[in-house]
């Protein structure tokens, strides 16, 4: 079904985006309520004009903010829940999915713009989730207090500080759905900036330290020019095709006889474009700074919704456009995903096994799972390039699936072991791992939450990172065996010679995880075993406690009683192919 | 006061039984599926002991010496639970099943339940002649392991974190579900982490690491190996999975079976090789055989003495378990092929860690290269593809699950009474502490394989059907008990003998008295130790159930591919 | 009306002297200049290809590029006054605290 | 016991009985030490396995009375089905072979059987009277006892079992309670290295057997007498071969468990044991147990040669009776020097045992030439020498036993109980005690007269047979090899002669050559009884065999064996049709004279002497002193230069056996075992902390490459394009 985009019937498919339109409005406008009044002119009546003046004790709080945000998301998710369902679709307590809907642009020649189907509504649930524990996460701490020479300017501020992190995060979250849902590679790329700008300006929020700001200037000069990249490869796709509606770019595609030159530039520059948002090897260099400059909610956000911005664009440019039509082809990319991705996880892993910061740590840590993520994707060209149409659309939807799971599980477990950082931050700067030591004698609840985002990290069964880790290397193996293994009755070494060299890929990701269990398995052993210096607890952040523990059910929730997720993703991954 | 102390813990363990009794019959799992084996055996270890764990955790510091005597007593009364459960499923299963007549790959309290569906994923449990004996082991373990270290510190972690430890390894010997026994599998590391790193000794953090990581990156390959073989399948076999593939193993081993009754070789030659080297590689390391066994000992000398129990006791069976559950019984065409690798790396492991056990000095690490030179054998019975063999394996693990939780456990008591571990620091222990002495010996002299204790039935029946098919490579397997003997004996000559008529404690004693086993110590080791008697003496109890599936095992599993090889 | 590709061979060159800019170049603001070079480069690929294909999107998208550009000179400009406030400096290579 | 079901319980009871006693001591022991009643009632538990093995000791008696002169031919009953499997052949799955434990009885393990119950009672009675009275034994008699009641439930259970792999079970138990019994004197270094070398010897031993069974079953699919004995070689023919390696590895275990060479390094050693178990364990009983595994194999020899298969396992007969000449000879040489009194019997008994194998190896040799008459008349002789050296040598060290504790008395109350280094054991030491210990005396003059074969004395007419059957096998049926052996029995019949008589002279004739063997008393009382009886038994050997003993294990074949047949047959050569053989007649006075002659005025020339003047022995042993004092008056031999030889030194270094075999141990094993141990610490461990420490470098060096500069993050993108583009360009 298609509809005008600005028509009420549009509209009404948009209503989670209105709700953040509505949500930014009014953390403009409450928290500025003051009692100022204007005298009616001619009269003596004062009437209080709401705006300016002095303000309230209730909307100067510095808690109001995030109030207001972490209700707009939960609304918005509400909002989105509504609008799911349909036909095609009814029982959202089996799976979580929704009718296909087009919205085009006005005018006498539609253009398709946005498309609501399963894939972005779960996109957008994600977005939400993440950005709904981040800013209830920073409700009750933000860096307001964080530099105590400036009480005063503090005092003036009021919740200032705090209206402009949540609001930047509300119009990221904007810019968030838009990729979700955007069928244009341009629209996708603004989406793209609408959420990037303000997580440049929230990485260098913490500019009273010298590593906040510096870490603001790395990532924003690093970002913009891989965006910058990105776009011009984009505007040569262009000017190859002469349109960047992603329909025509795969129809194009398809129709190039031998490859050109214009398209396969385009494609890799912008691959580098969406590689720095996934923070793929070579790419990843600003990583590990932002994050650990960044405050902890921040990075996690960079951890999460950033990344899975990316992996959108990935997936929209690699397996909608590039994808060859006809199996038995290979995709161009493949090769050098391939070894990107290989080079990425290993890369990562071998960063994170050494380092002292945990930030950094997880930076690196994030790098890794980015790697394991590309590799499931080359998988899908793997496929491709085999001859088995049955199981080849299942296995391409399983691997497409199984990244979605794993980008959304990431929300449980990686925003959960940054808000425990979050929370020792509350306490002490962290910058190195000495802030973990003894955690579990001061905190054994925190620490045990820790441990267990730690394992799942690693993908020890039955957490949740396990199960998507699991879905990906099944999808990899059944892309890249399925013709060898079958029937063959010749001897071991020809087997393994004869499998497809994507076969490699799930080998490395094992071998990954085995080195990654590594420095997960540390911040273990330094909660339970180091001595901490103090016994006493951490302080009481209620809300940041109850969002790890949050996380910690969700993390061991979608790993023991997957199905539902499993089943959702692979929904949306089947309105792909 | 103890008395009251007493008391506090009989209501906890009235209280867990009254729970336990009202889950059973209330729980409509339970009470229309006649299951016996979800929630008592594993649901109830498990989260109860998370629940103890919880419960500890909210208690402040300052208070939690009080809680130490519930918490024990209901770790106790938990695992007894289960002993129980287990103990009337064993009598039943003796009593009513006639293993002989029962055929292969048929089960008893068999279950299923859905589970991911998306991806077939199955709750499905049973128990056959294979693991019913390591269930049981386990579950006898537990309470005696917690029995034994009955004065371990910080009990309201350490215990519920045995019976939870138990919980998982049952789930591993049930599991009939590749899903659910991966999950398992995994699942007992953790326990067994904490166990070692918050209990151990000075390197444990170093051995609680490497433990872990080792046992994991082996596992993954086996994972791996779960995976291709899951792909395998027939994708319209389930059809509410969305890819159409269950992980069942009942499943796939029917398949296999009818394969070889098709006299075909099910997926293949090479993918089986494939696969077999894949699950092998988990479950050698697991075992552990040389060159992969090096966690081991690590692990266990720097574990708590409860922690070395249960992973020399039934970790380790986990690996032998597996073969028997998974290689062997699906890749028939395989398990020939490799017949002699396997045999060559059981000898090598057998040989060279007897060998390594001459040359320790701390006992600890003595006891461990012994648990992989007897590993080893496990894998010469598995290599002698003669049911005798299989049986004398599968009774390797169940014997070896009784012998070494007392090596370990006299070991521990030797660290905690006398404060070393070195052998030949003291002279003339049994002139100190006889029972601690007596104890010693007799799990020496249990491990060296004196006939009537339980490990000669299993070293017998494989030295046998080792014969049968490799003839004079017996030798070596003669060699090495003859060698086992030398450094056992070595060690009893340096440690509890000797010293004269004036007293040789060991100087890391200092002034202090050296002291005979606390009561719990002894009640532990010589309940292991009438075991271990009793099962020497008596071992058709299990025997028969272990060579009924022996033999069951390879007439429909291996016997095509063994015939065809002898032409 | 010149060739479509001239202008977009002048966008190669001038995105590859943004490019070469951005990471040869220590102060700061002259890599936001860079960056700017290479949005010029994209603009002209949009027009260019707007021209040659006769679609009046090409154009909407220079326009938004612009947009965009605008605002992302304004933050950085922003984040680079909150680094001089701390560093009191804006090249490139004296803020190395972050790194390994 | 009519029914069979009875007997079949009432026989499989006599293991069972000190079985089920033996943790009733213990646990009593442990926990009533030192309680008056424990100590001076139940003789801290004596009394209790003194009961047992009456018990035992009675049933027994039952049983041979059941069955002597009836069971000709063994029968074994199943009792216990131990374990059950299936076997794979190539022919497809043998189902339910079962190794059961089960009962057999025949002539051999009637023999044994009473052998084991009577002098197991007689010495646990003996050990009340000698392990009670020593203050150093106070309140650990208890774990003596317990120990002792297993030897002997595993002894019985050996005995009575029927099928080799049960005969193995309680062989290694009675190697366990050896090497415990040993080692009861545990806090001496010495007591614990004996201990650990008895049973790492036999468990050498052990292995072979093990495997050597391994090898049986394969051959015969079964480890039951039933099965093997009665074995069709027609109809099964099997691989002779492995049938014979199979014999000799089983032999090998005998070897070690009957300590001959060259795995008798234990044996002496073991005599660190209290005296009691040297008396049973490791002279009278366990021992045997080797002998009875290779009588046991006497039936597979006759088999085969019935089936025809003549000969083809002739060599195991040799190797048996080589192995046995080689030991009987070195043993009676080291036996010339040793001054330990027990050593002399150790050695003695070594040699004694020799003498057994030797006969069994003719024997098994005559069988499988299908000589069954010879073979039998072997392997009566064997057996028969087996019993005697059995009453004899338990009797000896019972004696011996006696000596010691006296002079360890006499030792106590002169020093004080202060230890300086005085040795109760040394034969030194002594001299002259046969006036203070008349009834010890007096049974170990017949013990020794016994073992050297003293005409008319019990272990006369069995050391004859065997001597004489080795002659045979050697001169008459082309056994030429058997020469070696035959040669050195009979020079070890003359040292026999010599170093037991030694040993009796230097102990109780001539002058007390210390204080303290002039201040020992007469024995305790509990003492005297068993000596009294076995003096007895050790005499009436004769009487033995002219009870038909030897037609015991004749299974059958009818031999006359009248009183005076067998006296001319022993001594005139005479065989049934009164022709006497010349050579025989020669190579029986031969061995007579060595033996009972040279040997013994050798010794009393060496050792002997009158007593002090004033002191009387008892008239029993009273003329052998006077004639030893006659003949070292009569020839005074100077046997300095000999002893001082570097032959003598040799033997007093036990022909340096031993300090090869610590040789092998300290310089090969253990250092292969340290080099094991390092090589898996750095070798194989090393390799996974070198890829710890790799990737930690790895690691380090690849975090380097995050300079912290942005304008290097930039390059690195703009090189990640570049890189991007090729890749994707080239690969198109």
């Amino acid at each position: 079904m298609a509809y005008d985009v600005v028509s009420v019937d549009g509209l009404r498919f948009l209503l989670p985006e209105l709700v953040l339109v509505s949500g930014i409005l009014a953390l403009f406008i409450i928290t500025n309520i003051g009692d100022a009044k204007i005298r009616l002119p001619l009269t003596r009546l004062r009437i209080p004009a709401l705006l300016g003046g002095n303000r309230f004790k209730w909307n100067s709080d510095p808690r109001l903010p995030g109030v207001i945000s972490v209700f707009t998301f939960i609304f918005a998710i509400v909002m989105l829940i509504q609008t799911l369902g349909g036909d095609t679709c009814n029982n959202l307590v089996e799976k979580f999915c929704t009718d296909t809907t087009i919205l085009t642009t006005t005018g006498n020649s539609p253009v398709d713009l946005l498309k609501l189907d399963s894939f972005s509504r779960l996109f957008e649930l994600m977005f939400f989730l993440a950005l709904l524990l981040v800013s209830a996460a920073s409700i009750n701490r933000l860096q307001a207090d964080s530099n105590p020479s400036n009480d005063d300017l503090d005092q003036l501020l009021d919740n200032r500080r705090q209206v402009d992190f949540h609001l930047l995060l509300l119009i990221s979250g904007l810019g968030m759905t838009i990729v979700a849902m955007s069928m244009n590679l341009f629209v996708l790329f603004v989406g793209l900036e609408l959420a990037s700008l303000p997580i440049y300006v929230m990485v260098a929020f913490h500019k009273e330290s010298k590593a906040g700001s510096e870490a603001g200037v790395k990532y924003f000069i690093t970002g913009a020019i891989s965006s910058a990249i990105g776009l011009y490869g984009m505007s040569l796709l262009y000017l190859w095709s002469g349109s960047l509606q992603l329909s025509v770019l795969e129809a194009s595609w398809a129709a190039m006889s031998t490859p050109e030159t214009l398209p396969l530039f385009g494609i890799s520059l912008l691959l580098v474009g969406f590689g720095f948002k996934i923070s793929a090897v070579p790419f990843h260099f600003v990583a590990p700074d932002a994050y650990a400059g960044a405050s902890s909610p921040v990075a996690a956000l960079l951890a999460t919704a950033s990344k899975t911005l990316g992996f959108i664009g990935l997936i929209r440019i690699l397996m909608i456009v590039t994808l060859p039509a006809e199996s038995g082809e290979t995709a161009v990319w493949m090769l050098a995903f391939g070894i990107l991705s290989i080079i990425t996880m290993t890369w990562g892993n071998l960063a994170a096994l050494g380092s002292e910061n945990p930030k950094r740590m997880l930076a690196y840590s994030s790098v890794a799972h980015a790697g394991y993520m590309m590799a499931a994707l080359v998988a899908v060209a793997a496929w491709k390039s085999g001859n088995f149409e049955d199981n080849g659309i299942m296995a391409a939807e399983l691997i497409i699936g199984a990244v979605i799971f794993h980008l959304f599980v990431l929300i449980s477990f990686k925003i959960g072991a940054f808000m425990v950082l979050s929370h020792l931050e509350t306490e002490n700067e962290v910058t190195d791992m000495s802030s973990l030591h003894g955690l579990a004698k001061r905190e054994p609840i925190i620490a045990t939450s820790m441990f267990v985002f730690m394992l799942a990290l690693a993908g020890v069964p039955p957490l949740a990172g396990f199960m998507s880790k699991f879905l990906m290397v099944t999808g990899i193996v059944q892309a890249a065996s399925a013709d060898v293994l079958t029937n063959s009755n010749v001897d071991l070494i020809p087997t393994i010679i004869g499998m497809h060299w994507t076969f490699f890929l799930a080998i490395a990701i094992f071998i990954n995880s085995a080195i990654s269990l590594y420095y997960y398995l540390r911040i273990g052993v330094l909660m339970f075993f180091e001595e901490a210096k103090t016994r006493l607890p951490l302080p009481k952040v209620s809300v940041l406690r109850f969002v790890i523990l949050l996380c910690a059910l969700g993390t061991i929730f979608f790993g023991v009683n997957s199905d539902w997720l499993v089943e959702s993703a692979i929904e949306a991954s089947s309105t792909l192919f | 006061m103890a008395e009251n102390k007493l008391n506090d813990g009989m209501y906890v363990i009235g209280g867990l039984f009254i729970a336990i009794a009202g889950l059973m019959f209330l729980s409509p799992i339970s009470l229309m599926e006649n299951d016996w084996v979800t929630l008592p055996l594993i649901g109830l270890p498990i989260l109860g002991s998370l629940l103890l764990m919880g419960f500890s955790s909210a208690v402040p510091a300052w208070k939690k010496e009080s809680i130490s005597e519930i918490i024990k007593y209901a770790s106790l009364g938990i695992s007894l639970i289960v002993l129980i459960i287990t103990s009337l499923m064993m009598t039943d299963i003796l009593m009513n099943v006639h293993w002989a007549t029962i055929s292969f790959n048929q089960y008893v309290y068999e279950v299923e339940y859905n589970w991911i569906e998306s991806i077939g994923a199955e709750w499905h449990v049973g128990i056959d002649g294979l693991s019913m004996p390591m269930v049981w082991l386990t579950a006898l373990l537990v309470p005696i392991t917690i029995i034994t270290t009955w004065n371990e510190k910080k009990p309201w972690y350490y215990h519920p974190l045995l019976v939870l430890m138990g919980g998982c390894l049952i789930g591993v010997f049930v599991a009939l579900d590749f899903f659910m026994f991966y999950v398992f599998w995994e699942l007992t590391l953790v326990p067994m982490f904490f166990l070692i790193l918050n209990w151990g000794g000075k390197e444990r953090k170093y051995a609680a690491q490497k433990f872990f990581i080792y046992t994991f990156s082996a596992s993954i390959l086996m994972l791996l190996g779960i995976i291709t073989l899951y792909l395998l399948q027939d994708p319209s076999a389930a059809n509410s999975s969305f890819t159409g593939r269950t992980f069942d193993m009942h499943e796939m081993i029917k398949t296999a079976q009818e394969e070889v009754i098709r006299g075909n070789i099910w997926l293949g030659a090479g993918t089986q090789k494939l696969l077999f080297v894949l699950f092998m590689v988990g479950f050698l390391v697991k075992l552990p055989v040389v060159p992969f066994h090096t966690w081991l000992p690590d692990a266990h000398v720097q574990a708590p003495t409860g922690g070395s129990m249960l992973l020399a006791g039934v970790m380790l069976k986990m690996g032998g378990y597996g073969m028997f559950r998974i290689p062997i019984s699906m890749f028939p065409h395989a398990v020939v092929e490799f017949q002699m690798i396997l045999m060559i790396i059981g000898m090598i492991s057998l040989f060279y860690g007897a060998w390594v056990c001459l040359g320790q000095t701390n006992l600890k690490r003595m006891v461990a290269y012994s648990s992989v030179s007897h590993m080893g054998i496990i894998l010469l019975g598995i290599a002698s593809l003669q049911p005798l063999g299989f049986a004398g394996a599968i009774f390797m693990m169940f014997a070896h699950g009784i012998i070494s939780p007392m090596l370990f456990g006299v070991a521990g008591a030797f660290k905690h009474h006398y404060h070393t571990l070195e052998i030949g620091s003291m002279r003339g222990m049994a002139k100190h502490s006889p029972w601690l002495a007596g104890n010693m010996m007799f799990s020496w002299m249990a491990s060296l394989g004196l006939p009537l204790l339980a490990g000669f039935v299993a070293e017998v029946a494989v030295l046998v059907a080792l014969w049968f098919e490799f003839g004079w490579w017996v030798i070596i397997p003669g060699i090495t008990l003859a060698i086992t003997a030398a450094y056992y004996l070595w060690s009893m000559q340096r440690t509890i003998f000797e010293g004269g008529e004036q007293t040789q404690p060991p100087e890391s004693l200092g002034d202090e008295e050296p002291k005979d086993i606390y009561l719990t110590e002894k009640i532990g080791l010589m309940s292991l130790a009438i075991l271990i008697v009793i099962f020497g003496i008596f071992p058709f109890i299990f025997f028969e159930m272990m060579s009924g599936y022996s033999s069951e095992l390879i007439e429909s599993i291996l016997w095509d591919e063994i015939r065809g090889r002898w032409g | 009306m010149i060739d479509p590709s001239w202008v977009a061979g002048l966008g190669v060159i001038i995105f590859s002297i943004g490019l070469w800019g951005a990471f040869t170049r220590k102060n700061a603001i002259i890599v936001l200049m860079c960056i700017e070079l290479i949005l010029n480069a994209v603009n002209l690929n949009f027009v260019a290809g707007a021209a040659h294909y006769g679609d009046e999107s090409g154009w909407m998208y220079a326009a938004f590029a612009i947009a965009i550009a605008a605002a992302e000179v304004a933050i950085g400009l922003a984040i680079f006054l909150s680094l001089y406030s701390k560093h009191k400096t804006i090249s490139l290579d004296e803020v190395q605290l972050l790194k390994n | 016991m009519a029914s069979g079901v009875s007997v079949e319980f009432w026989v499989a009871t006599i293991p069972f009985v000190p079985l089920i006693t033996f943790p009733i001591i213990l646990f009593l022991g442990q926990y009533f030490n030192g309680k008056g009643w424990w100590r001076d009632i139940l003789k801290e538990g004596g009394a209790i396995s003194l009961m047992s093995m009456g018990i035992v000791l009675i049933l027994t008696s039952m049983v041979v009375a059941q069955f002597i002169g009836e069971m000709h031919n063994g029968q074994g009953r199943d009792i216990l089905d131990w374990i059950t499997f299936d076997v794979l052949r190539s022919d497809g799955f043998t189902n339910g072979v079962n190794l059961g434990f089960g009962i057999y009885i025949d002539h051999i393990s009637l023999m044994l059987l009473f052998v084991a119950s009577f002098l197991c009672f007689l010495i646990n009675w003996f050990s009340i009277g000698y392990m009670n009275t020593d203050k150093i034994n106070d309140n650990r008699n208890h774990r003596f006892y317990a120990e002792f009641l297993i030897f002997c439930s595993g002894m019985l259970g050996m005995v009575l079992a029927d099928n080799f792999l049960w005969l193995f079970i309680f062989w290694e138990i009675m190697g366990l309670c050896s090497y415990l019994l040993i080692g009861f004197y545990y806090e001496r270094p010495s007591a614990a290295s004996a201990a650990k070398k008895a049973f790492l010897t036999t468990r050498v031993g052990d292995v072979f057997l093990m495997i050597g069974l391994i090898i049986m079953w394969n051959i015969y699919g079964s480890l039951d007498f039933d099965i093997i004995f009665g074995w069709n070689y027609f109809e099964n023919p099997v691989d002779m071969t492995l049938l014979k390696t199979a014999l000799i590895l089983m032999f090998i275990g005998a070897v070690g468990k009957s300590a001959q060479f060259p795995l008798h390094v234990w044996l002496p050693d073991a005599m660190e044991g209290p005296t009691p178990v040297s008396a049973l364990i490791h002279a009278a009983t366990m021992v045997n147990a080797g002998l009875y595994l290779v009588a046991r194999m006497f039936p597979i020899f006759m088999g085969t040669a019935d089936s025809g298969l003549i000969g083809d396992l002739a060599d195991v007969g040799i190797i048996i009776a080589m192995i046995g000449g080689i030991t009987a000879f070195m043993a009676a040489g080291i036996a010339f020097v040793q001054n330990d009194i027990k050593k002399v019997l150790a050695y003695s008994t070594m040699s004694q045992l020799a003498y057994i194998f030797t006969g069994l190896g003719a024997c098994l040799w005559f069988a499988s030439k299908g000589k069954p008459e010879l073979a039998y008349f072997a392997l009566g002789a064997s057996l028969f020498h087996l019993f005697n050296h059995a009453m004899a040598k338990g009797m000896l060290f019972m004696a011996s036993g006696s000596v010691i504790h006296e002079m360890h008395h006499a030792h106590h109350h002169i020093s004080h109980g202060e230890h300086d280094g005085f040795d109760a054991q040394d034969m030194t030491n002594m001299g002259g005690l046969a006036s203070k210990l008349p009834i010890t005396s007096t049974a170990m003059a017949a013990g020794s007269m016994s073992i050297i074969g003293i005409p008319l004395i019990g272990g006369f007419w069995s050391k004859e047979g065997i001597i004489a059957k080795t002659w045979k096998a050697a001169i008459y049926d082309g056994g030429y090899l058997l020469f070696i052996p035959a040669i050195l029995l009979l020079i070890s019949a003359g040292m026999t002669g010599f170093y037991m008589s030694r040993m009796w002279f230097m102990t109780f004739a001539g002058k007390p050559k210390t204080k303290v063997a002039e201040h020992v008393h007469e024995e305790t009382p509990w003492i005297k009884f068993p000596l009294v009886t076995l003096t007895f038994m050790t005499l009436g050997g004769i009487v033995f065999a002219s009870l038909h003993f030897i037609s015991w294990v004749s299974e059958g074949h009818a031999f006359h064996y009248d009183l005076v047949y067998e006296m001319k047959h022993a001594f005139l050569a005479m065989d049934k049709d009164g022709i006497i053989d010349s050579t025989f007649l020669i190579l029986t006075w031969a061995t007579i004279g060595l033996s009972s002659l040279v040997g013994p005025i050798v010794a009393m020339s060496l050792y002997g002497g009158n007593l002090k003047d004033g002191q009387k022995a008892i008239p029993t042993v009273s003329w052998l002193v006077r004639l030893s004092g006659i003949v070292r008056n009569r020839w005074q031999f100077n046997n300095k230069s000999l002893a001082e030889s570097g032959l003598a030194e040799a033997l007093r270094r036990r022909l340096y056996f031993d300090d090869f075999y610590d040789w092998i141990c300290l310089k090969i094993i253990v250092p292969i075992g340290l080099g094991a141990a390092l090589f898996d610490k750095k070798g194989i461990d090393g390799v996974i902390k070198g890829i710890e420490s790799g990737s930690q470098s790895t690691s380090t060096w690849v975090r380097k490459l995050t300079t912290g500069s942005a304008r290097d993050y930039i390059m690195m993108v703009a090189l990640g394009s570049l890189l991007l583009v090729g890749l994707i360009w080239g690969m198109a």
